[in-house]
């Protein structure tokens, strides 16, 4: 087997991620599609890294994953105080960019 | 290098918008002061530039140059040529009237203050027109002139949409609204206009290199700069088309009676006689300098709309209800003859078209501006609510008919000499649209004294009967715009001098040679 | 010497310029500034005449070149005067019976406040029409041409409290307008044949271009003529022109402007002589006009309607005679001389009885007044037998040299010409004659006006008989002074080649036979209104005479075809502006209104569906990259 | 079963120095790649599509854990380890602890509302994914060689060394990131108190003139013998009182109704002391008898 497989099942994932994050509704629903697709990314830094045989594609997922810790801990706050705020976590209460 | 003078005739006005805008809001009266002697400033710079113009001496004068976009090769060059220095001297000479025509047009209303209208910036905002205008005038380089083109129409769109007639039919709102239309409607022409002009200044820039009028018309002519037939056609129409909105050209005239409609008197001359004057002045300067093969190729179709305006502004203007709008027709009919004088290619018809824009530019001040005395007098821009003025005042009704009798270009006033020359240097190329175009000088004669005797003549309507009649102001707005229509009518000889080699220039710019008479041609 | 020509064109027009700004201030003294500059002009035109005789033949044209006026390339207009035997004529014709006519004015105008602006608008008219006869070009002709049209515009219209006044100014000057345009392009066509229109070089190169050029300038200057001269097609106006004032409709609507045509056609002589067909219409014109005014003046009851009737056919004679080239210049030119006199002095006869009977014009409410105002009936008298060509007064002399030249035009032209213009005598005769008895012969007509005082017949005051009387020797003698041996035409020789004209039937015959006509018509006259009483109320007359009161329904039709249709014309392409042309880019603006009304609703505010599009995006712009690696 | 992984990479590590540029890799990763691949994808759109959000966020940590796998397979072993502790141990439960917090809202069915959507989403993605693949498929990647050299010093000093020297400044901008995340977190949840707290006394007042519940609430689970917080206690007439059970029960709908309840309680005693007297009737009636007998 070709390790090319990992990228295949990366680009599966962040897509499911991604149409997760468009159909659900619920927000927290939604960042966890987000991780998804972040962690696609990181399978496929790393399937990357091994295939040029060097250490900076996990360089770049570690990154990703110290990002992604950040942005849970924001995410996830703003998603409790917006449900503080208007007792719902759906994504689609917060419309209020419409004219 | 020299004192900048062209700067300063441009630089001056601005300066002084600057600081009339800057009066407090309590000096109403020192503002006005500030404006007038400020304009009057102007016109002596500008009789300067006329005194060291040379009408024999190299094509541009009085030039500078600076770099100012390396980058792009935008410089800020300015130069005059005769056309350009006459203009000039038209603008500067109408602004002081315009500003004491309009002394009380901004005063702020007494009975509802809610409409606070400042009269700083009614006087600063003039003076900026006519320092942009003036700059238009003087830039030899078409980017410099496209900024200046364009940003005139900020201050005019203030002065139509926020300073307008006070004597409208309907109620404040309704009037506020149809002075909006007005001016929303005068901004999205030129505004289409100009930005399709920007397209060809881009386009321009992209074949020849650079924005320098001077350079590219040289390379043209010696030949250096050769473009395809259809990249200069279309670029021509990109420029043509913005100038044939600005100096309004049958089918793209419908703003111009809207806007001078609602506009106050004073700003209407603004518009007609000094504003759109940059249209057909760009015609002349760069569409036909840059793009001559093109400029002949659309000759015969530009004739033809002009030919269009002329008969239909002139049965429009027959057709109107309200004062302002028959002149607002009257002056598209006469644009359509200067278009025409420009696109006939005989140094006659060019001529007569640059004088055209001059004498048109004071006749239709000295009408318009009796007209607005009598609109604030009476309150109406309706003809139907007049009658009799002439026996109640008859001083303002002498002006106003020499001011009609400038409008049917009677011989003897200046606009006659223009026309004439026009019509024959039309004729002289193009027989049958010269001769249809004779007509206008019939329909001319029924507007303006259809409006004559509906105003001014029969039995005193009772709402006129207590009407005053010029007062000293007025006179010294109107009596000397008639005196110089009167002397360039029977003497325009400095106008011609200063005008005929630009116009030579022109026509070896087009490479064009006036039709030989038929006796010489045959011998 | 001939510096002073400026002069004679400068005193009037100085006079306009200080009546017409001086102010109020200037309201007592003004008819006299008026007055005396035209009379000063008129010395002046004298002064200039007496060094003309002095001169012989050849050297008796003078110039002055005064100032460039519109240098243009390829394109030369001076302001220069030419003052030659022709302009002379005109000179002493116009200063002359427009300095008598200031005179009459100050009595007839005595009661009007505006008195000040008549006489500098009565100036005005003199500086234009000496510009119009004085100019060496024909663009400096043109202005004074539009300078008289303006004048009698002002003129008509003095009386602009009346609505009537008014229009009829307003649609003299149109109508004139019209026949300028003519003027206009005939010039053009000079400029564009001979590259100038300066007399000279025009009339001189005449020669060098084809026929078919000429006839069409000869046919524009025609139209010129005709809007001027009130010829049909475009007489209409002068029947309305005499809404002015009386001593107005005699200066500028009898003695000198409607002259002007004349002036031009014989003035452009060798044009029309190159240009036959040219010549033939213009005949035809003048022939039909003299029908016409005659006609027309019979049927009228208002008193200066009918004479302008007259003036109209006198006109048509002049023209006639212009028409039949070097035969007939000359007696154009004499007749129109002659007749300013007699037209003029009866004018103002008319005028001193609408002055005697509060400014009553129906010539039903006159009648008898020859006891009530003997010199006004003497001198209208005189008048009336010279233009009906008494022998020995005026008009016969010049009216009978008309009709020989129109016979000796030759050819079935000739005779019909010819019989045309007896026709008219006979017509003139008739109608002068009505006007003659129903105004001072008969018993008295005038009843109380409205008001219910009587009209008192007077004679005028002397400042306007005196000018009569002047006017009256002038019709009396002026014929045969011009005629017997010649002298006029000797003198005008110089200027328009005159040739012989050789009459199929001898010159004895034609005057016989004018002689004929002329009983004739003041026969029938004498029959209808010398014998039995004229009613107060005019009948109900025949079709003809009805056609003839409304000017024979020419101006029903202008009013039908180009009134109406104008108006409708106007008020159709308003709509059109308003609709079409506006609407079209109002339109448009909607509509981007209405497609953006529409991408709004894309917007729905919802994170989800915004991420969808960016999602979208993303996906196309992979694919484009693909694409782009493909390719 | 980390620690076989590990092992089976390991081998596979050795392979990979056997080789350099290895064409493909061993079968056994092959396997493991199949099997826990499929997992994961149908793991994740269990995570999409799963009603609940706890179902998704375990399914979502059931990838991740194989994503680790899948890590440590690449010779990622730290990352591996990291995937494990920081994702699946911390922010997953992160996830779980705001799930509950949340509990469960109108939010979480599957039904959609905005017209088009889900079609269009799953259009996009389709395409999306379809375009991703072709894109990886035409990058020939067919040859890679092995992190054999790289992990030579051992993964983690490997990977020290580069954040330590190449990547020095993202790694402390990272850490600064991380800071003012955790601020941010906090100042987002705070809630500042503006107004003073309410005493005792004026809450009650607030209830008396809201005409509310005057008492505090009753207390759930009178009956003890099941878990009692989802059962609504009794009023004193023997009605249950929903006011008695949490609000995420309620919401839920997971009330166990006890009306039934006390009727079938009731009549499982009274079977019970039947049955008791039943037995001594019998005993009795043998007294009885015998003494009838008798």
């Amino acid at each position: 087997m070709n390790p090319v497989n990992y990228l295949y099942l990366a680009a599966l994932l962040f897509t499911i991620g991604a149409s997760g994050v468009l159909i659900r509704r619920n927000a927290i629903v939604v960042f966890m599609c987000i991780e998804l697709m972040l962690n696609a990314c990181n399978l496929a830094f790393v399937a990357f890294s091994r295939m040029h045989g060097n250490l900076d594609g996990q360089i770049i997922a570690f990154f990703t994953m110290v990002v992604a810790a950040a942005e849970v801990v924001v995410g996830l706050a703003i998603i409790v105080s917006l449900f503080r705020s208007r007792h719902s976590a759906s994504v689609d209460d917060a419309s209020l960019m419409k004219l | 290098m020299s004192f900048p003078l062209l700067t300063a005739t441009a630089a001056l006005p601005a300066i002084g918008a600057i600081a009339t805008a800057a009066v407090p809001a309590a000096r109403r009266t020192a503002a006005k002061w500030l404006a007038l002697l400020v304009s009057l400033a102007t016109l002596a710079l500008a009789v300067v530039v006329l005194v060291r113009f040379d009408p024999d001496g190299d094509r541009y004068q009085l030039t500078e140059s600076h770099a100012w976009i390396k980058d792009f090769g935008v410089r800020y060059e300015l130069g005059v040529d005769g056309i350009a220095v006459a203009l000039i001297a038209l603008t500067a000479l109408l602004i002081p009237f315009v500003i004491l025509a309009g002394w009380h047009d901004a005063d702020p209303l007494e009975t509802h203050s809610s409409r606070w209208r400042p009269t700083q910036g009614f006087f600063a905002l003039i003076l900026g027109v006519e320092a942009m205008v003036i700059i238009s005038f003087e830039a030899t380089d078409v980017f410099l002139f496209y900024i200046f083109f364009e940003a005139m129409l900020i201050p005019m769109y203030f002065l139509i949409g926020g300073f307008g007639d006070r004597a409208h039919a309907g109620s404040d709102e309704h009037a506020a609204a149809q002075r909006s239309y007005a001016a929303v409607k005068f901004l999205l022409y030129n505004l289409a206009g100009g930005l399709i002009m920007l397209a060809a200044v881009i386009g321009l820039y992209v074949v020849a290199g650079n924005f320098s009028l001077q350079e590219i018309a040289e390379a043209r002519a010696n030949g250096s700069l050769d473009m395809a037939t259809n990249t200069e056609r279309w670029l021509f129409l990109g420029f043509f088309f913005a100038f044939a909105v600005k100096a309004p050209l049958w089918p793209l005239h419908t703003w111009l009676p809207n806007a001078m409609g609602e506009a106050t008197a004073p700003v209407a001359v603004l518009i007609t006689a000094v504003v759109d004057k940059v249209g057909t002045f760009a015609m002349l300067r760069f569409c036909l300098q840059l793009f001559p093969e093109a400029s002949k190729w659309a000759t015969p179709a530009i004739l033809v709309l002009a030919l269009i305006s002329i008969i239909y502004g002139a049965l429009l203007a027959v057709g109107q209800r309200d004062i302002k709008r028959l002149v607002a027709y009257a002056s598209i009919s006469h644009f359509g003859f200067i278009i025409m004088g420009i696109f006939a290619m005989t140094s006659q018809g060019q001529s007569g078209a640059t004088l055209y824009m001059v004498n048109h530019g004071i006749s239709t001040a000295a009408l318009m501006l009796v007209a607005g005395f009598l609109i604030t007098r009476r309150g109406s821009r309706l003809i139907a609510d007049y009658g009799g003025v002439q026996k109640v005042a008859p001083v303002l009704a002498g002006t106003f008919l020499i001011g009609s009798l400038a409008t049917l270009s009677l011989p003897g006033l200046a606009p006659f000499v223009s026309e004439f020359l026009v019509l024959i240097g039309t004729f002289a190329r193009y027989p049958v649209i010269g001769i249809i175009a004779t007509f206008g000088i019939v329909l001319a004669a029924l507007y303006t004294l259809v409006l004559y005797q509906r105003t001014m003549t029969g039995p005193v309507k009772p709402e006129v009967s207590a009407m005053p009649d010029l007062k000293v102001r007025e006179l010294a707005v109107v009596a000397p715009l008639i005196a110089l229509l009167i002397f360039l009518g029977v003497y325009p000889k400095p106008l011609t001098d200063i005008v005929n080699p630009a116009v030579k220039q022109t026509m070896s710019d087009v490479h064009k040679k006036d039709p030989k008479p038929e006796v010489e041609a045959a011998k | 010497m001939e510096n002073l020509i400026a002069l004679l064109v400068a005193a009037p027009l100085l006079g306009a310029a200080v009546l017409l700004c001086g102010g109020r201030r200037l309201d007592p003294v003004g008819h006299w500034i008026g007055t005396v500059l035209a009379s000063a002009s008129f010395v002046i035109g004298a002064i200039l005449f007496a060094d003309m005789l002095g001169k012989d033949e050849e050297h008796r044209a003078l110039a002055q070149h005064l100032f460039s006026w519109i240098p243009v390339e390829g394109f030369q207009a001076d302001i220069a005067f030419q003052l030659d035997q022709l302009s002379m004529t005109f000179v002493l014709l116009i200063t002359g019976v427009g300095s008598l006519i200031h005179v009459y004015s100050i009595g007839y105008m005595e009661h009007d406040e505006r008195r000040r602006r008549f006489f500098g608008y009565l100036n005005l008219f003199l500086a234009a029409m000496l510009l119009l006869v004085l100019a060496d070009n024909y663009l400096l002709l043109y202005v004074g041409w539009e300078g008289v049209g303006l004048a009698s515009y002002l003129l008509i219209g003095f009386w602009q409290h009346k609505p009537s006044a008014a229009t009829a100014a307003k649609k003299a000057f149109l109508v004139n307008r019209v026949g300028d345009m003519g003027l206009s392009i005939a010039i053009m066509l000079m400029f564009t044949t001979f590259g100038t229109f300066a007399f000279g070089p025009v009339l001189e190169a005449t020669g060098e271009t084809g026929e078919g050029k000429l006839t069409a300038i000869g046919l524009m200057l025609l139209l010129a003529a005709c809007g001027k001269s009130a010829q049909v097609p475009l007489q209409s106006w002068l029947g309305d022109a005499m809404e002015g004032p009386t001593p107005v409709s005699a200066l500028i609507h009898a003695a000198t402007m409607v002259t002007a045509g004349v002036y031009l056609i014989v003035r452009s002589g060798e044009i029309f002589n190159a240009a036959p067909d040219a010549q033939l219409v213009t005949t035809v014109v003048g022939a039909v006009t003299l029908l016409f005014g005659a006609i027309v003046g019979c049927a009228k009851d208002d008193i200066k309607k009918a004479l302008a009737g007259s003036t109209m056919s006198q006109i048509g004679y002049m023209i006639l005679a212009a028409g039949l080239g070097p035969i007939g210049y000359v007696f154009a030119i004499m007749h129109l001389v002659t007749h300013g006199f007699f037209k003029a002095g009866l004018f103002l006869g008319a005028g001193s009885v609408m002055h005697g009977m509060n400014d009553e014009v129906d010539m039903r409410k006159y009648g008898g007044l020859r006891k009530h105002m003997p010199v006004t009936f003497v001198t209208f008298g005189l008048g009336y037998l010279a233009i009906i060509g008494f022998p020995g007064l005026s008009g016969f002399f010049s009216k009978d040299k008309i009709i020989e030249a129109a016979f000796a035009k030759g050819g079935t032209e000739g005779w019909i010409l010819g019989g045309v213009a007896l026709l008219g005598a006979a017509i003139t005769a008739f109608y002068m004659t009505r006007v003659m008895l129903m105004t001072f012969f008969g018993e008295k007509r005038w009843q109380p006006d409205e008001h219910g005082h009587e009209p008192h017949p007077h004679e005028s005051p002397k400042s306007m008989t005196i000018p009569m009387i002047v006017l009256a020797f002038g019709s009396v003698f002026a014929g045969g002074f011009f005629g017997i041996g010649d002298r006029f035409l000797h003198w005008l020789e110089p200027v328009t080649e005159h040739t012989h004209g050789h009459p199929p039937i001898g010159a004895t015959t034609v005057t016989l036979s004018t002689m004929v006509v002329l009983v004739i018509g003041v026969g029938l006259a004498y029959l209808q209104y010398g014998r039995r009483p004229v009613p107060v109320v005019a009948p109900r007359g025949s079709l003809l005479t009805r056609a003839a009161r409304r000017d024979l329904l020419q101006d029903d039709f202008n009013h039908v075809v180009l009134v109406r249709g104008g108006e409708h014309l106007t008020r159709s392409l308003v709509y059109v502006d308003h609709t079409l042309v506006d609407g079209v880019v109002n339109g448009t603006a909607a509509s981007m209104g209405g497609l953006s009304g529409r991408l709004r609703k894309l917007q729905n505010g919802y994170a989800r569906s915004y991420a969808v599009s960016m999602f979208g995006g993303a996906a196309i712009l992979i694919a484009a990259t693909l694409l782009m690696r493909a390719v | 079963m980390t620690a076989q992984l590990a092992a089976h990479s390991g081998s596979f590590a050795v392979d990979a120095t056997t080789s350099l540029a290895a064409y493909s890799t061993s079968t056994g990763e092959a396997f493991q790649f199949w099997i826990l691949g499929t997992v994961a994808v149908i793991g994740a759109l269990c995570t999409v599509f799963m009603k609940k959000s706890v179902h998704s966020a375990l399914c979502l940590a059931g990838t991740m854990i194989i994503l680790a796998v899948f890590y440590l397979a690449n010779g990622a072993y730290f990352l591996g380890i990291v995937q494990v502790v920081v994702y699946t141990g911390a922010i997953m439960m992160l996830f779980l602890f705001v799930v509950m917090l949340v509990g469960v809202t109108a939010a979480d069915s599957l039904k959609e509302t905005i017209k088009g959507q889900r079609w269009l989403a799953l259009l996009c993605g389709l395409g999306f994914g379809i375009l991703l693949c072709a894109g990886i498929g035409n990058a020939s990647l067919n040859e890679f060689e092995g992190l054999a050299q790289a992990n030579a010093g051992g993964n983690v000093e490997g990977l020290a060394a580069l954040i330590f020297t190449k990547y020095v400044f993202a790694f402390e901008i990272t850490g600064a990131l991380l800071i003012t995340a955790a601020v941010g977190a906090m100042v987002l949840t705070h809630r500042e108190r503006t107004e003073r707290a309410k005493t005792q006394r004026e809450m009650a007042e607030e209830r008396v003139r809201a005409n509310k519940q005057l008492p505090p609430l009753p207390a759930p689970g009178v009956y003890a013998r099941h878990n009692a917080v989802d059962i609504a206690g009794l009023l004193p007439d023997g009605t249950p009182s929903e006011l008695t059970v949490i609000s995420t029960l309620r919401e839920r709908g997971q009330i166990r109704d006890v009306s039934d309840q006390a009727i079938k309680d009731l009549k499982a005693i009274e079977q019970r002391s039947e049955e008791r007297l039943g037995r001594e009737g019998h005993e009795e009636r043998k007294g009885r008898a015998e003494e009838a007998a008798k």
